[in-house]
């Protein structure tokens, strides 16, 4: 049965991409695809409430895997693709790169939570990071190219430091097995352990956007429009989350590691919202956002990782799906905005228990990640660092809100034009499930209800709202920062590599010269003459 | 000193000759005479190893002996590809240069 | 007794000088002449190293062919006018030339120097060869070539052949199927076609029996073929006979008909001796003969068309 | 390989595989015209076949396959051996041959009662000399016998570059002709050198009998930089990039995706099979930094290359480069050996099959668009979807992302370079991932954008097929089974040397 569901995940959309290549059956794949996330969701529910299983293919070298933790993430990114899917389809047959984009990356953006081996993981975190270029980056604006050329550069970058890591992993488990629970166990006595975290870290650490590899974020949301923003805000970053839960020893007490990553996490958390509550555009807000909600779960997991505590990945699933979902729907809430819809108090409402529960407002889906991710942030300066960023996305978000009410002209015509008409429609039945769903995923939702709970979740939300309004109301400006911040100064690093060209070419044209290339052909002749003689 | 260790010596100074035309000629003509000092130093150390071979009646080994007539058939069969190829480089561009004179790594030219 | 040794090192002197001469002489057309002169003299030292028949085709192709591809090669560029060779290289690039060929050559003459002793040898194994597989033959050179060492001899012909289409290659297309240009433009005078017309066919005579001795005595396949291809080439100078047109189904008949001849009772050694390139020993001595005589065509008729250059006319691309 | 007899079973179609295309060579030359064309067409299915049983007679028996020629065994004879990576390679070999040819259809098959052509007779002729050449060299089992295999190699590459007679293309093929020679004549002293010392050049009599000696060292290192010479391994690559940019698609296809790979596999044989019991660790790492040096050069001048040819011709470069971190990463008999053999031999043939389709698809839009101008690619992906797939799919090889034959090799020799400790080559292997993709993103991102080209001529479908075709041959690459490793390790001497 559950053999079966994975590997119908892994199946059904590698199924209609192929069905969108052939001529006749194109336009009925294109109306059927969103099921293709069918099982994937049926093999997330069933995961959820069954012990972990894992599924070896032997003749294929695949194994494929489902725990609590990932079977979280794929149903709840399952939904998401179902939702977004079954809506975009309907306006008609996309551009040729842009379904095919689509698809792969949907296929990536599931199976990755379900790979069980590091062969399979490494192929569908590439599906899920390197198509989403076509995603939004075939365009005659200039900004659009730049934003895909440095979201690749990030992908390709992310992926090499992924494969060292991988490879180092594989070389440390004894038996040349390549299973991720085989390595996983040999890690800590491996001669490399260093190493693989710091590469783990930096790998997965572009995909959440972790400072100093945040830059990418900002630029890729700004140019993807509002259906791409939201499967990849929400579901793709998860890629990373995921990454980190099944590459982290957690269940191994590494206390300088784990400090350093949850140091690393707060300050980007922090960071995220410093710069974001400098920009202007919504899109680019929201990036900041996850930039700065993703440095909270690499906090906890870091926490996680020094305590050794394994729970760490169940609780950052949960905050990690909280936010998959509520990420999406802010993006379809711009377009809901921009749609020119009549905004009534109770559609304000909405959006505001929205966008506040990511700061975990009470009643809401965040406050249940929040109190999950207590088990982390539980005492000292953890709890601290962890309420003073509550503070800080409510503060985030309070200005994503204000900033959707001042929407310049051009801005919101774009994002209508985006944005399907289904889920403008059905924007609110959206949005409520993104509040609601997650109080069935849940371990204790009743915890969140005790008043002392619904205090503790709502004075930092009220704190930073008020914050907003009184800096707004004392007429200062934030200052100007450029959206993706640090990235204007590596584009010029980059400039100044390439500069190095001419001289690369300089040199190969010399060398080419006969005389130089004759004189090295006895060279390397010497050279290995000595190179055996020693 | 005896005369196949001579012969020896001579097929490494021939090698040496030929080496340095390799470098230090510009002209492909005169390369592909270096190329053919080489090519016969080589060979006369296949002579001499044939002729050091000698044994079982025969005053020399005949298997590296057979090699250097095939080498010495297929070498010329090379100097005069050779020749073709530059003397029809000659004729199509006015000049036997081996190193193109343009701007640097640009040598293979445009398409069009 | 100490006279030999003295002519040894004369000759090895003689040798080195003349192709330090190749190498340093200014004027390409000297070094080329001296290219020529250091093809015979290293016939010689072929003799002094027992092995005559590799001095035969040094000095046939070597001295002989080589060195008309050369002087011709020479002459067609100085009739084009076409110097530019690029620049001279700078004097520290000489001295790092010559100081990485010394060394190399160094390393080569220590190495040569301390081969082994006794130094192996296949000769015995030849020897009791000379009894199976190469039966008949008493030159074991031969027997090498053709028997022992067959599979080389046969792709090495068809070496010789691709390099033939390859020179045709080089040509203009619209000169395709037609006649490579003479080897001399000038009528030549009397004295050099009544030469011709003596030393051809007695050269081609020569030609033929270093052949036909080729399997018992010095000589064979190759140094008849190369002689009889001398031969060709002076008449052609003489201008007695014309360059053929290289879309000649005969011409490329005789080119290819060594190695196809070769490939053809190769194949067939499985069915006659149980293996390729087998020969049955009662009557291997006359499959040899029979492969080496179309050979002895092949190499003959291959010889004479490299030199003779692609087809010539047509207009230039 | 020691074990093996003179004469297997079987061993027959070794030379059949090698006089199969010498044949196609010499009738092809006889009738000329547009039979050569149809020969060597009709000769592909039949060479293919031979290939895929010489593969399955080695699968079956476990052990190389081998025949004596004439019946006469080494040293006196010449051996003919196929062992796992000779029938691999015979396979792939014969797979692209058949894929250029078909291709080259378009261009070189003449129509009825026209009379024979230069370009037409040249490019059947070489192509099956090229194919003999290098069915030889994967089966060679005596070193002089290789090289005359070598030279025939050379002989029918050379015209291939200037088959089409621009001035420099006659340039780059003399270049490549006469640096080519330096380089066989250097490997034929190390041949005389090794004769000198053993009275054998049969690699297998070699293997039992060399010795660590000085003698040996000069022969090996005369030999390799010799087959460098003509691998192109920088910087010895001045060749190269003119002459695999300027031959037409269907030639270059078979030069840079197999005929350079035919010196390498000869420096495999020598490494791997006569020097197996060695030391060769400090010899391996001068290998290993010029294929690193080689990865970063010819990956930067791919990036800065404004043709698209120029462009896959440096990654060629580049790729070559990966081919040399086998010697270091897969010396010896350590337990990190047949990762490295493994990725070595893997990345032979993902290059080999996606620079192969790269050159047939540059083919494609040099003639579709008339021009391989980088620059004016704007738009061309939707006016030539399949090309551009192809030129995608290949380059996602390049790049090593999954999944693809690239991939797979990154991945082995990643896991070689840390399991052995030797993780500086890790560096060159990472970033040469990232280099090429520099340069697939240069061509495809623009492709890919909107954008309007004028199409001068619309490519065949069927041509555009069998770029694509070897295109997906790289991707299914990267399923190859566990057997197939197994298989490529058939043969290969292990380092504990058999008693003589």
């Amino acid at each position: 049965m559950i053999e079966a569901l994975l590997v119908a995940t892994l199946a059904a959309p590698a199924i209609f991409l192929a069905a969108g290549f052939v001529g006749s059956w194109r336009t009925r794949a294109l109306v059927w695809q969103f099921l293709a996330p069918a099982p994937a969701l049926a093999a997330g529910v069933f995961g959820l409430s069954h012990a972990p299983v894992s599924v070896d293919f032997r003749g294929l070298g695949l194994s494929l895997t489902l725990d609590p933790p990932g079977a979280l993430l794929l149903a709840f990114a399952a939904l998401l693709w179902m939702a977004v899917t079954a809506a975009l389809w309907r306006d008609g047959a996309p551009d040729a790169r842009f379904g095919i984009s689509w698809i792969l990356t949907m296929f990536g953006g599931l199976g990755v939570f379900i790979a069980g081996d590091l062969v399979s993981f490494y192929l569908l975190y590439a599906l899920v990071s390197v198509p989403a270029y076509g995603l939004f980056a075939f365009s005659e604006d200039a900004e659009k190219r730049r934003a895909g050329a440095i979201y690749m550069a990030f992908a390709l970058f992310g992926e090499a430091l992924l494969l060292m890591a991988f490879a180092l992993l594989a070389a440390g488990e004894p038996h040349g097995s390549v299973r991720i629970a085989d390595v996983m166990a040999a890690l800590p006595v491996s001669p490399w352990r260093d190493a693989i975290i710091a590469l783990i870290v930096a790998g997965f650490g572009m995909k959440l956007g972790l400072v100093p590899f945040n830059g990418w974020m900002p630029l890729n949301y700004a140019a993807a429009p509002i259906p791409a923003a939201a499967v990849l805000s929400g579901a793709g970053v998860k890629a990373g989350v995921i990454g980190l839960i099944r590459f982290l020893p957690l269940d191994v007490a590494m206390e300088s590691w784990g400090n350093a990553l949850a140091a690393l996490g707060f300050f980007t958390a922090f960071y995220g919202a410093a710069i974001g509550l400098t920009q202007q555009k919504p899109k680019t807000i929201l990036a900041y956002s996850s930039i700065s909600q993703m440095g909270v779960i690499a906090a906890a997991l870091g926490l996680g990782l020094a305590a050794g505590d394994a729970g760490a990945s169940g609780t950052m699933a949960f905050y990690g799906a909280n936010h998959l979902l509520v990420k999406a729907a802010l993006f379809l809430t711009l377009g809901f905005v921009a749609s020119g819809a009549r905004l009534s108090g109770l559609s304000l409402a909405l959006a505001a228990a929205l966008a506040l529960s990511l700061a975990g407002l009470p009643f809401t889906g965040g406050a249940l990640a929040k109190l999950a991710s207590k088990a982390q942030f539980a005492t000292g300066w953890p709890a601290l660092l962890a309420t003073l960023s509550s503070i800080a996305s409510a503060m985030l978000m309070t200005h994503f809100l204000m900033s959707l009410t001042a929407l310049p002209a051009d801005a919101a015509q774009e994002a209508r034009r985006e944005t399907p008409a289904v889920l403008i429609r059905f924007w609110p039945a959206l949005v409520l499930g993104a509040l609601l769903l997650p109080w069935f995923f849940a371990d204790a939702p009743g915890d969140a209800l005790s008043l002392g709970k619904i205090w503790e979740g709502f004075w930092p939300v009220a704190v930073g709202v008020v914050a907003v309004f009184g800096w707004r109301r004392m007429g200062r400006s934030a200052p100007v920062v450029p959206a993706g911040d640090a990235i204007v100064l590596y584009e010029c690093a980059f400039a100044r590599t390439i500069a190095l060209g001419p001289v690369f070419e300089t040199a190969d044209a010399r060398l080419r010269q006969w005389p130089a290339a004759a004189a090295s052909l006895l060279l390397i002749v010497l050279a290995l003459l000595v190179a055996a003689s020693i | 000193m005896n005369a196949s260790l001579l012969a020896g010596l001579v097929g490494a100074a021939l090698v040496g000759l030929g080496l340095y035309g390799l470098i230090a000629h510009p002209h492909p003509l005169r390369k592909l005479l270096a190329f053919n000092l080489v090519g016969s130093g080589v060979f006369l150390v296949f002579g001499v190893v044939a002729r050091r071979g000698a044994a079982a009646g025969y005053a020399f080994d005949p298997v590296p002996q057979a090699m250097v007539i095939t080498g010495i058939v297929v070498a010329f069969a090379a100097s005069a590809l050779a020749v073709a190829l530059i003397l029809r480089l000659a004729v199509a561009s006015g000049g036997v240069s081996l190193d193109p004179q343009g701007p640097a790594g640009r040598d293979a030219g445009e398409m069009e | 007794m100490s006279v030999l040794p003295l002519l040894d090192v004369g000759l090895a002197l003689l040798v080195v000088a003349v192709a330090t001469w190749t190498m340093a002489a200014r004027d390409l057309f000297a070094s080329v002449l001296g290219y020529v002169a250091y093809g015979l003299l290293l016939a010689l030292v072929w003799v002094r190293l027992h092995a005559p028949d590799i001095g035969l085709t040094e000095a046939a192709v070597g001295g002989g062919v080589t060195g008309v591809l050369l002087v011709t090669a020479g002459k067609r560029l100085d009739a084009l006018k076409a110097a530019t060779s690029g620049a001279a290289p700078r004097l520290r690039v000489k001295i790092l030339a010559g100081a990485l060929s010394a060394l190399v050559a160094g390393a080569l003459a220590f190495v040569v120097a301390s081969l082994p002793t006794p130094a192996p040898s296949l000769a015995p194994q030849a020897a009791a060869a000379a009894a199976g597989p190469g039966a008949g033959l008493g030159n074991p050179i031969t027997a090498v070539l053709i028997s022992y060492r067959a599979f080389d001899t046969m792709l090495e012909k068809i070496v010789l052949a691709l390099a033939v289409l390859g020179i045709w290659s080089v040509g203009a297309d619209a000169a395709w199927g037609g006649a490579p240009a003479p080897l001399r433009k000038a009528r030549p005078d009397g004295a050099m076609v009544l030469l011709a017309q003596i030393l051809a066919p007695i050269g081609a005579l020569i030609g033929v029996h270093i052949f036909w001795v080729g399997a018992d005595a010095p000589g064979g396949a190759f140094q008849g073929g190369a002689l009889l291809a001398a031969m060709w080439m002076v008449a052609m100078m003489a201008r007695l006979v014309e360059a053929p047109r290289i879309g000649s189904r005969a011409l490329r008949l005789a080119l290819i008909s060594g190695p196809a001849v070769f490939l053809a009772v190769g194949l067939a050694g499985i069915a006659m001796a149980g293996s390729f390139f087998a020969f049955p020993p009662a009557f291997a001595k006359a499959l040899i003969l029979f492969i080496e005589t179309f050979m002895v065509l092949s190499v003959a008729v291959a010889l004479p068309m490299m030199v003779a250059g692609p087809p010539e006319g047509g207009q230039e691309p | 390989m020691t074990a093996t007899p003179a004469t297997t079973p079987g061993g027959f179609l070794l030379v059949l595989a090698v006089l199969l295309p010498a044949g196609g060579v010499l009738l092809s030359f006889v009738l000329g015209g547009r039979a050569a064309g149809k020969i060597a067409l009709g000769l592909t299915p039949v060479g293919f076949g031979l290939a895929c049983l010489v593969a399955m007679k080695v699968a079956a028996a476990g052990a190389p396959i081998a025949y004596a020629i004439g019946g006469l065994p080494p040293p006196l004879g010449i051996a003919l051996r196929a062992d796992g990576v000779s029938a691999v390679m015979m396979v792939a070999a014969a797979i692209i041959v058949a894929a250029s040819a078909f291709y080259a259809r378009a261009k070189f098959v003449m129509p009825e009662g026209a009379p024979e052509s230069r370009g037409a007779l040249t490019f059947w002729i070489m192509i099956q000399a090229i194919w003999a050449a290098l069915n030889l060299i994967f089966v060679g089992g005596d070193l002089f016998n290789l090289y005359v295999a070598l030279e025939l190699l050379t002989f029918a590459a050379v015209p291939l570059v200037c088959i089409d007679g621009r001035p420099e293309t006659l340039r780059a093929a003399l270049r490549y002709l006469l640096f080519a020679l330096f380089g066989s004549v250097s490997y034929l002293l190390g041949v005389a050198l090794l004769y000198g010392l053993y009275g054998a050049l049969d690699i297998s009599l070699l293997a039992q009998r060399v010795e660590a000696a000085p003698m040996v060292w000069t022969a090996a290192a005369l030999m390799t930089a010799g087959l460098l010479a003509k691998t192109a391994l920088f910087p010895l690559h001045l060749w190269l990039p003119p002459a695999h940019a300027n031959a037409p698609a269907a030639a270059s296809a078979v030069l840079s995706g197999l005929v350079v790979k035919g010196s390498f596999f000869l420096a495999l044989r020598l490494w791997f099979y006569v020097l197996p019991g060695l030391p060769t660790a400090a010899p391996s790492v001068v290998l290993g930094a010029l294929g690193a040096l080689a990865v970063l050069f010819g990956s930067v001048l791919a990036l800065r290359q404004a043709r698209l040819k120029l462009l896959v011709a440096y990654s060629t470069v580049a790729q070559i480069g990966y081919l040399f971190f086998v010697f270091p990463l897969a010396a010896g008999a350590h337990v990190w050996s047949p990762l490295g053999w493994s990725g070595g031999l893997m990345q032979v043939l993902a290059h080999a099959f996606a620079k192969a389709a790269m050159f047939l698809a540059a083919g494609l839009v040099a003639e579709a668009l008339g021009h391989d101008r980088i620059a004016g690619f704007t738009g061309a992906a939707r006016a030539l979807p399949l090309t551009f797939l192809t030129l995608g799919l290949g380059g996602l090889s390049l790049m090593g992302l999954p999944p693809s034959g690239g991939f797979e090799a990154k991945w082995l020799m990643l896991r070689a370079s840390a399991a052995s400790g030797q993780w500086l080559w890790s560096l060159p292997i990472l970033g040469g991932g990232l280099l090429a993709g520099g340069y697939v993103y240069r061509i495809l991102a623009p492709a890919l954008a909107d954008g309007e080209v004028e199409i001068k001529a619309r490519p065949q479908r069927s041509r555009e097929a069998v770029a694509l075709g070897l295109a997906v041959l790289a991707l299914a690459l990267a399923f190859a089974p566990r057997g197939f490793f197994d298989f490529l390790e058939i043969g290969r001497p292990s380092v504990s040397r058999s008693a003589p």
